[in-house]
This record gives structure tokens, sequence and C-alpha cells, in this order.
């Protein structure tokens, strides 16, 4: 289990990316806010997507805060990805698990 | 033979420029970790090469990385990335010695050897000091990864404390160097980036200009540079019918069981026909060239 | 291959930069906000192309030269300064800017909470006006006249003390919000402190903390107010279309109180504005009815605050105790 | 004999010369007031000066003064400036559009239910034909030109607001019961030739300002330097040039938009390589085609709709620069259109499905947002007709498996061109043949349409309520596709 140790972002608002927050929360708990630019036709999967890479991190207690501007799966994943790494303080992320 | 026509940069902190490269079918996409990323960015953007690595978008382009420099904190990190997502080619920064490069084939190998990857990445050194052009024939033969070499100008120019002009005598001695010692090795010959995007026949000067020395190929700043590119490498309307010429030649002899291949007369020698070949495939993909 | 366009954040320290972004503000026909702790700047070959500045939880001062507009640039620039914002700790973001620019802050994460006549708004990066209107609803009392006092109470004066008292006397219930900013000379917690001990004896009144979403003048920007002569009114009427159209109709308010104003003008302008405003038969929610109260006096003179902050300056605690109650009294003998 | 009248009775010399200018009413009241205009009635106006028009805001601010209510409004498109009309709508003053685009804010409120009458969405050439054929009866016409004589003889190449050819705006003049001409510039008479003629012309009304100009023209005509619609161009143009009508006395019809200019750049070079010389070009016309016909690349320009200043100019200017009405552009049941002539045109598409159809009215989340234009009227009738477009935009896939809204049908359209691959209608054997010899990449549209799903993933649809909000009118004037409300 990895642990948030503090509030994190990566990413930009610019088109075809993703800005993303995450902090530590008290709750066993992955909540999500997102905002989309293509909210209506892609709004769950989104979701879905944030919430797998985050379990697929191990990561519990979570609230992440999406503004995606119409980001790729993977753009959104990676993103993601290096909020949680910096909010853990971990520097490498377990490749495989990616 | 691979064509190593056209190499496009993609700051890998670009996500516009990451998702959109592949389309402009350079024929290599070189994402960059290094001087194109800010300091805060490293580890996202490290994050972003990977993830795009194993998209499938550039799964049927070759792809090269830039890596930051192993005595920089970033460059390990960036390796193990990068070897694990499959790249094609790692681009070595700054190569002064033959020790960068062979520093580097440990480091690669190391990671291939834990996660049992097979397929060796392959290497392209970027020379970018006097002191790693004085070195390019050692370095251009030190490695069997070794696909080319290639010259990073701007810090080149800053080393030899001058600055670069569009007529480019300043990166002479350079380039002869460098692709002496690429075709001695038998590997490839890169040059520099053109970096005034505005200036179309500027560049179009230099494509010719360094085509004309013998280079492969040359690394590009920005998808609209590819198509002049590609068509100042196309070949002309008489090299194509040469070469086809020559390979129907050889396509009879071998037919005919004869070990000599000639044509009108005189005998054609296996590189003649390599290079036979390699143009009938840069016509395929470039078009041939309306002088 | 050096990026071509580079960022880079400094705060209010590094004077020949901030000098610089005056000067690129100035060639926007914009203002350096004087209060900004924290700037972001962008170059292009050596030459400024967009700045902003951090204020509290304000971003102000988001300037972009005309050549890089339209091209999405403004998206590179709003993330280095939500960067800057969250390296602080500051997520919940506003915005105060012209209503033309909603569309670009709307692609920023950041949402309208009231705007006014096309030349000022009022955006928050979060769902904050949201949550509070619920909050405000659960604390919510049936009634008739359901009064409403605002207040800054810097401190709290025997003037307030009576003005609370004719309010609640004609309302079933009262609501008195206090000002959150720490722009004044007194602190917020003690200044409620004040407020709450001074009237512990009255009980149909609930007192709110007050929040972002009543706007202090101390923290209105007008760096791109470009006639300051609107400033005030500008002020007044954002202040109280969010009042009126946010707050009031989730606590049912029918009426608020507001003291005479004898002497400043700007307060006495503001209290006309805020009877045309949540009078307004016109407006999208009910209308508030707006009653003056004339000011309690002594010795011939309005008890003000800031009379009381002259004579604590001055030492004069006689004249002092006689035109503030006994508890803040104390507070202000004992502090001092 | 008592009864035979005598011979010329009535007649007199008109010795009252202020009464040579009596056309020119001193305001718009007055104009609407002799008009006759009722509640119920149906408006016309044009859309010439596109997002720069300042006639129809200003005229339907005072038709809802005067108490005017349930007036239908028949533009022949509408640009995002005309968002005010939404307040009409709002109070009733208008119940009913007739238009060819919507879109920003109005699009949206009528696609969230603003109004209870469908908007009716119709082409350029089918506006003409709901005219002709009675539907679209219009009973006052409010033209705004950029000059006029005191007689109503109209131009639009010169004035401040010129805005070029008026070929919208002269089937009103020539159909409308009752034609209110508004201008900002008065020229002396004969202020010919006319596009609108003094015959046509009941009122004149001078205002000060019809248009502004900085928004007449979308954009000024520049190269574009984006990669992918760079890439789109170069790849249209070796469609075109290896299509089989690349020859000497070709035509053509490109759009706006970056892409659609780069390729008429790219093209130009070809045939100045190639020694071709078109025969002419067509439709809304840039400066990108004024500059071909500079050269002589292009012999005639005829023009329904002048784009920029360019355009707008040259058409006051060149002789081979003509003017043209939409009857003579597109009309399906006009006796003469150029359409029919025309080889080849370059459109644009905000989707298109595995079938073809392409959706230019619709965006991803639903919402009226674009127009039809003549989308369907060229597709319909030129040799071959291109639709170049993104794979994706973003993360919003282009090819889908059926597009939101049908406006042009896949049975008219040719040839797909996208960044990602080019696609070639199944019924052009012959044409996919002569772009695979030219070393051209065609792929099937069903392998598009996969790509672009991969990529973006597969969207939920769109939610909608019954409520039909416009209805999207073939050329013929049969309705094609509907239109629903979003469900919120």
């Amino acid at each position: 289990m990895s642990v948030l140790k503090k509030s994190a972002y990566a990413g930009t608002l610019e088109s075809s990316d993703a800005y993303i927050q995450v902090s530590p929360i008290e709750e066993d708990d992955i909540k999500i806010i997102l905002e989309s630019s293509v909210k209506e036709i892609y709004g769950d999967a989104i979701e879905e997507l944030v919430r797998k890479t985050i379990q697929d991190m191990n990561v519990n207690n979570v609230l992440v805060n999406v503004q995606d501007k119409g980001a790729l799966d993977f753009v959104i994943k990676a993103r993601l990805q290096a909020a949680i790494l910096r909010a853990c303080e971990m520097e490498q992320p377990e490749w495989e698990v990616l | 033979m691979k064509l190593r026509r056209s190499m496009l940069f993609v700051p890998g902190s670009n996500t516009a420029m990451v998702c959109n490269a592949f389309i402009y079918k350079p024929d290599t996409v070189m994402f960059d970790l290094e001087d194109s990323v800010a300091l805060s960015e490293k580890d996202s953007a490290r994050l972003m090469v990977f993830h795009a690595l194993n998209h499938f978008v550039y799964k049927d382009v070759e792809t090269a990385v830039r890596v930051n420099p192993l005595d920089s904190p970033y460059g390990l990190l960036d390796l193990e990335a990068v070897v694990r997502a499959g790249v094609d080619i790692v681009r070595l920064p700054k190569t002064d010695t033959v020790d960068d490069v062979l520093e580097m084939q440990a480091a690669i190998e190391k990671i291939e050897n834990e996660i049992g990857r097979t397929k060796k990445t392959k290497l392209l050194a970027a020379i970018e000091s006097a002191l790693g052009v004085v070195s390019a024939v050692d370095i251009a033969r030190c490695s069997d990864r070794l696909m080319g070499i290639a010259l990073g100008a701007e810090d080149f120019v800053r080393d030899l404390h001058t600055q670069r002009t569009k007529q480019g005598a300043e990166l002479m001695a350079a380039r002869s160097q460098i692709l002496l010692a690429a075709r001695a090795a038998k590997i490839h010959a890169f040059d520099s980036i053109f970096s005034d995007v505005k200036d179309k026949e500027g560049f179009l000067a230099e494509v010719n200009y360094i085509k004309g020395l013998g280079f492969d190929g040359k690394s590009l700043v920005n998808p609209n540079q590819i198509s002049t590119l590609h068509e100042a490498f196309a070949p002309s309307i008489e090299d194509v019918d040469w070469a086809i010429e020559v390979t129907e030649a050889a396509k009879e002899a071998q037919e005919q069981g004869l070990g000599v291949v000639s044509l009108d007369g005189r005998m054609v020698d296996a590189p003649i026909i390599a290079r036979a070949q390699w143009t009938l495939e840069l016509a395929q993909a470039s078009g041939i060239r309306r002088d | 291959m050096k990026p071509a366009i580079s960022f880079s954040q400094f705060d209010n320290t590094n004077t020949r930069r901030v000098k610089k972004v005056e000067h690129f503000l100035d060639s926007v026909d914009l203002e350096l906000s004087p209060d900004i702790e924290v700037y972001v700047s962008a170059r292009e070959d050596n030459k400024m192309i967009a700045c902003g500045g951090l204020s509290g939880n304000v971003l102000k001062c988001i300037a972009i030269s005309p050549e890089k507009r339209g091209e999405g640039f403004v998206l590179s620039v709003m993330t280095q300064l939500l960067n800057a914002a969250n390296d602080r700790g500051r997520k919940e973001l506003f915005i105060f800017s012209t209503p033309k620019n909603r569309t670009f802050f709307e692609e920023c994460g950041f949402r309208l909470i009231e705007e006014c006549d096309e030349k000022i708004m009022l955006m928050e990066n979060t769902q904050n006006l949201e949550k509070y209107k619920n909050s405000l609803s659960e604390l919510k009392k049936d009634g008739e006249v359901i009064g409403s006092i605002v207040m800054n109470a810097n401190p709290f004066t025997l003037g307030h003390r009576y003005l609370v008292e004719s309010a609640a006397s004609q309302s079933d219930h009262l609501h008195i919000f206090v000002v959150r900013e720490d722009a004044s000379e007194f602190k917020f917690e003690d200044r409620i402190a004040l407020i709450k001990n001074g009237l512990s004896h009255i009980e149909n009144i609930t007192i709110h903390e007050g929040s972002d979403y009543i706007i202090s003048k101390a923290t209105f920007p007008t760096y791109f107010i470009k006639d300051k002569g609107d400033v005030n009114e500008l002020h007044a009427k954002l202040d109280l279309n969010i009042y009126r159209n946010h707050l009031a109709p989730k606590l049912g308010i029918t009426h608020r109180f507001v003291g005479t104003e004898p002497y400043c003008t700007v307060t006495n302008n503001y209290n006309k504005n805020m009877k045309n405003i949540l009078e307004d038969k016109n407006g999208s929610s009910n209308i508030i009815k707006v009653i003056e109260i004339q000011r309690v006096e002594y010795d011939h003179k309005a008890i003000s605050a800031s009379r009381v902050r002259a004579l604590l300056k001055d030492k004069n605690y006689e004249e002092l105790s006689n035109i503030v109650p006994d508890t803040t009294f104390e507070f202000l003998t004992k502090t001092k | 004999m008592k009864n035979i009248k005598k011979p010329f009775a009535g007649i007199s010399k008109n010795v009252n010369v202020d009464n040579r200018s009596s056309k020119i009413l001193d305001s718009i009241e007055s104009a609407i007031k002799n008009s006759g205009l009722k509640d119920g009635m149906t408006i016309s106006f044009h859309h010439a000066f596109r997002g720069g028009d300042k006639v129809l805001n200003i005229v339907m601010d005072v038709l809802a003064k005067m108490g005017y209510k349930d007036l239908c409004v028949a533009s022949s498109s509408l640009a995002s400036v005309h968002d005010e009309i939404i307040k009409h709508i709002e109070n009733g003053v208008v119940t009913q559009i007739y238009t060819s685009g919507l879109r920003s804010k109005l699009g949206e409120a009528v696609s969230n239910g603003l109004m209870e009458k469908p908007v009716q969405i119709h082409t350029h050439g089918g506006r003409v034909h709901l005219i002709k054929s009675g539907e679209l009866n219009i009973d006052v016409a409010f033209l705004g030109v950029p000059c006029i004589d005191r007689l109503g003889n109209a131009s639009g190449y010169k004035g401040r607001s010129q805005c070029g050819s008026l070929g919208y705006a002269m089937i009103d003049a020539q159909y409308a019961k009752h034609v209110i001409a508004i201008s900002e510039t008065l020229e002396d008479y004969p202020n010919m030739p006319a596009s609108i003629s003094q015959d046509q012309v009941d009122s004149i009304v001078m205002f000060d300002e019809v248009g502004d100009p900085s928004k007449i023209g979308e954009g000024a005509t520049r190269m574009t330097t984006n990669p992918k619609e760079l890439l789109l161009a170069r790849r249209t143009s070796k469609v075109i040039e290896n299509s089989g009508l690349f020859k000497d006395g070709f035509s053509i019809q490109t759009g706006t938009g970056g892409a659609s200019l780069a390729t008429t750049i790219f093209l130009s070079e070809k045939m100045k390589e190639q020694g071709i010389i078109a025969s002419f070009g067509l439709g809304g016309i840039t400066g990108t085609m004024v500059s071909m016909l500079k050269q002589g690349l292009i012999k005639k320009l005829l023009d329904v709709q002048s784009f920029d200043e360019f355009a707008a100019k040259s058409l006051g200017e060149n002789p081979n620069h003509i003017e043209i009405s939409a009857n003579e552009y597109a009309n399906p049941s006009s006796k003469g259109t150029a359409i029919k002539q025309l080889d080849v045109v370059v459109l644009s598409a905000l989707e298109i499905d595995k079938d073809f159809n392409v959706n230019v009215i619709t965006g991803s989340k639903g919402l009226l947002r674009g127009a039809s234009g003549g989308h369907s009227d060229t597709a319909a009738e030129a040799k071959l007709s291109i639709i170049v477009a993104p794979l994706t935009r973003g993360r919003i896939p282009t090819i889908r498996t059926r597009v939101n809204t049908i406006v042009t049908p896949g049975d008219s359209v040719d040839v797909v061109v996208t960044d990602q691959g080019i696609a070639v209608h199944p019924r052009n054997v012959e044409l996919k043949k002569r772009l695979i010899d030219a070393g051209l990449t065609i792929v099937d549209i069903e392998e598009l349409h996969e790509r672009a799903i991969n990529l973006c993933g597969q969207p939920t649809a769109i939610k909608h309520t019954d409520k039909v909000v416009a209805q999207i009118r073939y050329r013929d004037g049969s309705i094609i596709d509907e239109v629903k409300q979003l469900l919120k």
C-alpha cells in the first residue's frame, strides 16, 4: 500500500492534456472530481480509468481532481501516476504495474 | 536498410506533440527527456514517454528517446522507463568519449537482463563538443549497439567559441569528421537541427547540402519540415531507372544461378546492388523527385 | 533544442523582475496589483509575453501580449499560476475579471459566481459556493421578517450593538455576517469574538463567520478597471448581487439592516447602491428590503469603529469606555 | 361617349424634386410601418456580413419595441453575433427560424429546447428552392447593403463595410413581397452596376453602420502553420492531382479554414508546374482564389459570397470575378446552376460515418454549432467531392459508427481525407485505383473508424428527449434528419 504524504499535482491545462491534483484524505476511499471537455461522451470511461489506475498503484485514501482537456487515456494515466508518485514522494514507480 | 532521413524531436513534456507526432510519419520519432524538459517536469515527461512508447500508434514507427546524462539524477531513471517500454534507440546526450557510450551500454544491458528483454536496444551518440568530434572515429566503432552518430550543433558551436550561421562554415570540420567516422564504421550519420522553422529556403538549402555531403538524414524540430526533407531526399527519375535495371539484372543472375551480376557488360558488385535497392525503397517512401 | 518559451516564478521581493512585470502590464493597459505575493512570467527571445500573480487565494494581473493571444497560450500561463498556488497549498482560488474573459477561465476550471454590467465578474475553481449555500440552508429559520446585517466590526462598538438590537427587535430572526478579511486592524478571530461576547444577551440571532462570498472592499482588485471612478460602484454591485442571488435566498432573508452613514461618502454610496440592487424588482431573485437605522450618537457624534481606533491610538480610554461595550473595552485595554 | 375616359387622365409632369428621394425613410420604424408587416409574418435577412452584421440585431430590437409577435425569421445564415435573438425568442417576438446555420449561445439554447417550432436548417441552394416552391414566403426582407443610391441600386464591393457578393440577398430582393434596403453609404444615382436593383427596393433606411469591417472578413487569409492542417492539405492536393480531373479547364470550389486554404496553395504550385489553368473557381471566394485569378491560374471566379476583404475588393475591380446569386449557384430546381459544372469540391466535416454520411451541424455534445451551407449542394453535384477532416480532434473521433446528424448523405461523398488515412467511397472503383497507383495509401472507412475508436474510445451516445428542435432540410426540401432536444 502506497501512502500519500502530501498533496500534489501534475499535467497542464493545455488542450489534449489533463491537470490532475491529488490529496490524501482520512476515509478509505478514492474520491474523484472530474471536469472534462468531453465529459458528455467519455465522462464515465475517464472516471473508471482514474479509479483503476489508482487501484493498480495500490493507493487508497485519495481525493483526485481531474481537469481534463480531451486527453487520451495514456495521457491521463501518465499525469495521474506522476501526481500520485509526487504525493507519495516516490522517485520511481513499479513499472510493471503501470 | 531502414530509411533514416528524418528524426523528429518531440519534447516529452509537450503532450500535444507526443499525441500527434506519429501522424507525420518521420522515419524516427525521437522523444526528448533532456534539454527541452524543465527540471520540475522530468518525472512527468518520463511517464508520458513511457506510456507513449507502449501505445499502439508508436508500434509501427521507429522510436528513439534522448535520455538525461547518467551523471544527472534523471539519467538512470529515464533508462529504466524507456528500455522497459521497448524503445528502439536510446540517444545519448552529449557524447565526448568512448567511455560515455560504454557506460550507457552497460546500464542498458543491466536493465535488459533484469527484465529479460531480448531485442537489443540500439544506441545513437550525439556529438556536441570538440572532444566528441575528435573522438568520433573511436566512438563510432566502440559498440555494436551503435546505429549512428549525430551532430548536435547548438552545443558544439558554443564549445568552439563561435555561433551558427546559415552558411555553416563553423560546422564544416565537425560534419566531415562525423560523416567519415560513421561511414568508416558503417553506421548512420545524422545532421543537426535547423531551428528557424519559418525559413523554408534556408532549410532546403541545408538539406541539399548535407545530403550532398553524404549524411543519411537530419534531426528536425517541426513536423512541417518533414515533407520538404523527404522530397529533397527522393531519388531522381534517372536514379530510379538505374536502380530498376540493376535489381532486375541481379534478379536475373540469381534465377539463372549465376555468381556474377553484370549490366551492360560490366560487373555489378554487392554494394551497388544494395544501393540500388535502397534507392527503390527511397522512391517508394518519398516518391520521385521532379527537377 | 531548448524550449522557445520559458516560464519563471518569483516573489514580490524580486524588485527587478516585478518592475519588468509592471512595464509589461502597462503595455497591455493593466496595472500592477500591489498585494501580489508570487508572480509567474513567460519569456520568449528574452521578451516578456505573459504574466500573472497570486495574492492570498486570488489570481491577479493575468496578461498575455496581444500577438500571443488566441492560441491556447493562456492555458500554459494559467497552468504555471495554478502550480504556483498549489505549491503554496492554495487550491481554492478566485479570479475577478471582466466578463469577456469568462470562457478563457472556464477552460481553466473556473466557474462563474456572478457577473455585473458586462464589467466585472467573480469566478472560483471549486464548488465551494454550492457547498456554502447548502450549509446556509441548514441554518434557515422560519418567520415573516428574516433580517440580516453585514458588518466588519473593526472593532465592535455600542453602535454595532444598537444596530443589532434594533434590527433583532424588528425581525423574527436576524442573521449577522462578519466580513472575513485580515486587512482590518483587528484580526478576524478577535472581531468575531467581540461580536459574540457583545451580543450574548440577544436570542434571535445567528452569527455567521463571513465567507469568501462577502467581498471586502479591502481585497477587491482594481487593476483592470480603467475608470477608477467605477471601482466603488462595481464592488458594491458585485458584492450585493452575490448576496441577493446566492446567499440570501438560502436563508430566506427578507430584510437587510444598515446603519446610516453620516461621514463616509463611499459607505454612503454603497448604501444607496444597496437599496437599488436589493430592492430591484427586475432582479432574478426575491427582493430584499433595505432598512436604514439611525446611527446612535455619543457626545453629538455618531459612534463609529474608526473613532474607536482613533481614541485607542490617542490612549483616550475614558472616552473609549463610553462608546464600546465592556467586553470590547476589556479586550482593547488588555492587549494594549 | 359619356363613359369614355379622357386619354392620359391623371398624368402630370412630376415637378416635386423632393419626391425623387422619397424611398429614403427617416427611420427603420417608419419603413416597417410602411411595409404592412403584421404579427405572424415572415421577415428575412442575409449573411454576407457574417460575424460583422449589425442589421439583424438592430431591426429585431426595433420590431420588439414596436410590439411585434410571432414572427418567422428567415436569415440565409446566423452567426454568433446574432445570439441576441435569444431574448426575442424568449419574449415571443420570434417563434420560427429558417437558417442555414446556427452556433454559439443561440445554437446551445435551441438545442436545449428554446423554441416550440423546430428550426428549419436549409442548404444555400435549398433556401432558394423553399422560397420558389412557396414554403418560405418572405413578407418583408431587411437587406443590409454596403452602399446604395436613392432609388435602391445597391452593391457590396464598395463602402466602409464592403462585403463583396450579395448573392444571397439577391434572392430575397427578387422574391420578398416588400424589400427594405438598409445601408450606410449613399452613392449618387445611378449606383450601377448593382447587385440589388432599383425596381426591387420599396424603401431605404440609412444606418450609421451596417457592419463591422473587422469582423466581416472571417480572419485574414494567411497560410496556416498548423502541421496537421498542412498535412491534410498536402494529401488533399495529391488526391486532386491524381483524380483524373486535374487537367486544363478543370473547376474547383474550396472553403475557408486552414486546410482548405492550404490545399488551394499546394494545388496552385502543381498547376504552375504542369501548366494547368482552371476554367473557374466557385462558391465562397477567398483571397487565395483571388490570387490564383490574378496569377492567371483560374480564368473566372463565380462568387456567391466573398469570404474576405481581398475577395470583396476583387469583385469590384476584376471583370473576371463575377457575382452570382444563390439561384445561379446551387438551387436544385434552378434552370441552371454553377455547381452542375463543378469538377472538384473540398469540404469539411464535424463527423463522418461508416456510410460516408457527413455532419456539419451538430458538435460532439449534440449542440447545434455549424451550418449546412453549400455542403450537400456541392457534394451532390460536383464530379469529385472530398471531405477533409482530422481523424480525431483532441479526444473526439471524427469518424463514427453513425453521425449525430446527417447533413450530406454518404452517397454524394467521394473521398474522405484524414491525417491517418484516405478512404474512397466503394462506388468509386476507378478513382481508388488511380489514387493507389499514385502511391497514396487508401484504406477502408471501417479501418479509419476502428483507428479513431482505438485512439479515443467508443463515445457514449448523447441523450435526447423526443422533442425535435431542428429539422435538417435536404436541398430538395425533404427532411433528411432531425435534431432532438438534449437531455440535461
